[in-house]
């Protein structure tokens, strides 16, 4: 088991109430990540989302280690 | 001095105008954005801008090095609002000095179209119906804001 | 509200950024045309501008006209000095206002590249080593201020 | 005979001395007006001039009326 801080924004923070947590899981890469907070959640259609570990994008086969952090970035909107 | 970065509030040029200030430079080049009283038919009441911070500068000051790579500039700074914003209020502004226009102009529009493709900043918009939504999400645009929870398509 | 106009000494573009804004306005773009240390290789201290302003306001108001029936704009000024300036300071500025920014950005170089060909403007540039001359006169740029007098030929 | 108002600008206004003369002649275009005040001053090559009559762009063969305005246009260098 590892922990992984889990940072949230926008329509993701909304949904799921909080801008980050700690999360303990079994999940080796992004993917695995992400489905185990999907069946917490069960997170909107947002459209495709990119992901951030450590604070640089990598994709949904990033391995994660104790203490990583992740975000999940919805489509964005600047400007 | 070139850089991108976060403020709370609206954009004030005159703080960072001056940083791109240079005698060999002959044209300066300059890119706001207003918040507007519509969007796709819809009248905006106010905007709320909320930004993962530390990967949106790191991914802002990329995109000027980018630009700086490209073009022959002396100097290129983005700006970028977070927080609640009025109408007309200033969300963004790219300042870029060079010694000839073309340069300028062209790497400032580079800089606002990567911004907004690649910098992670979202956009809320509060119409003047009551209703709110996330710009470019799916479910926003669809259905409102509570859409009922579905699995999200994993990225390439 | 759009327009061209001459001021004496440098261009304040706050005096007249105002003119251009507009909540339906989601982009804005503006040049500003420098006074630079040097041009073609020599050193400039400081520069003289001398327009011919009736002609020049008709020619750059015409500008201005073009440039909002070519692109989907909504506001766009265009402010020009004389007389006097010094390094850094502002010779011209340009400012577009639009719901998009493509065209805002489109239309702002139309106008600076267009002013610049069209409007009867001239610059006299002093330089370092104590000389002086006027920009784009042939007998200036080959011999210094004082060329012995040739006929000027007509033109077409 | 008639009286055209010249006004000089810039290099032209510098060889000359003056920004402005009223000037009786009896060119009937602009051509001839420019090659009588030519024999006058002999203006140096500045590039290739335009004209203004009346505070609009003319040309050479542009027909001169008693009162009318005329300025030379040496190549320009605004912005």
């Amino acid at each position: 088991m590892k922990t992984i801080r889990i940072e949230y924004f926008a329509v993701l923070r909304e949904h799921t109430g909080r801008g980050n947590e700690s999360f303990s899981t079994g999940a080796q890469n992004v993917d695995e990540l992400f489905a185990e907070l999907n069946e917490r959640y069960s997170f909107p259609a947002v459209g495709q989302l990119k992901v951030a570990v450590n604070d640089e994008f990598g994709d949904w086969q990033t391995r994660l280690t104790d203490g990583d952090s992740v975000v999940f970035i919805p489509p964005v909107a600047g400007g | 001095m070139s850089g991108f970065r976060f403020v709370t509030g609206p954009v004030a040029p005159e703080d960072y105008q001056a940083h791109l200030t240079d005698l060999s430079c002959g044209g300066f080049v300059s890119f706001e954005g207003w918040v507007r009283d519509h969007n796709e038919g819809r009248e905006v009441l106010r905007l709320e801008y909320e930004a993962y911070e530390s990967l949106g500068i790191k991914e802002g000051e990329r995109i000027i090095a980018e630009a700086r790579e490209r073009f022959a500039i002396e100097h290129a700074s983005c700006v970028h609002a977070v927080g609640q914003l009025e109408l007309g209020q200033r969300a963004v502004w790219v300042g870029v000095s060079s010694h000839h226009r073309d340069a300028a102009f062209q790497a400032c529009r580079y800089i606002i179209d990567e911004v907004k493709q690649r910098v992670p900043i979202w956009k809320k918009e509060h119409y003047r119906d009551g209703d709110s939504g996330w710009v470019n999400c799916e479910a926003c645009a669809s259905a409102g804001k509570h859409t009922p929870p579905s699995r999200v398509a994993g990225a390439g």
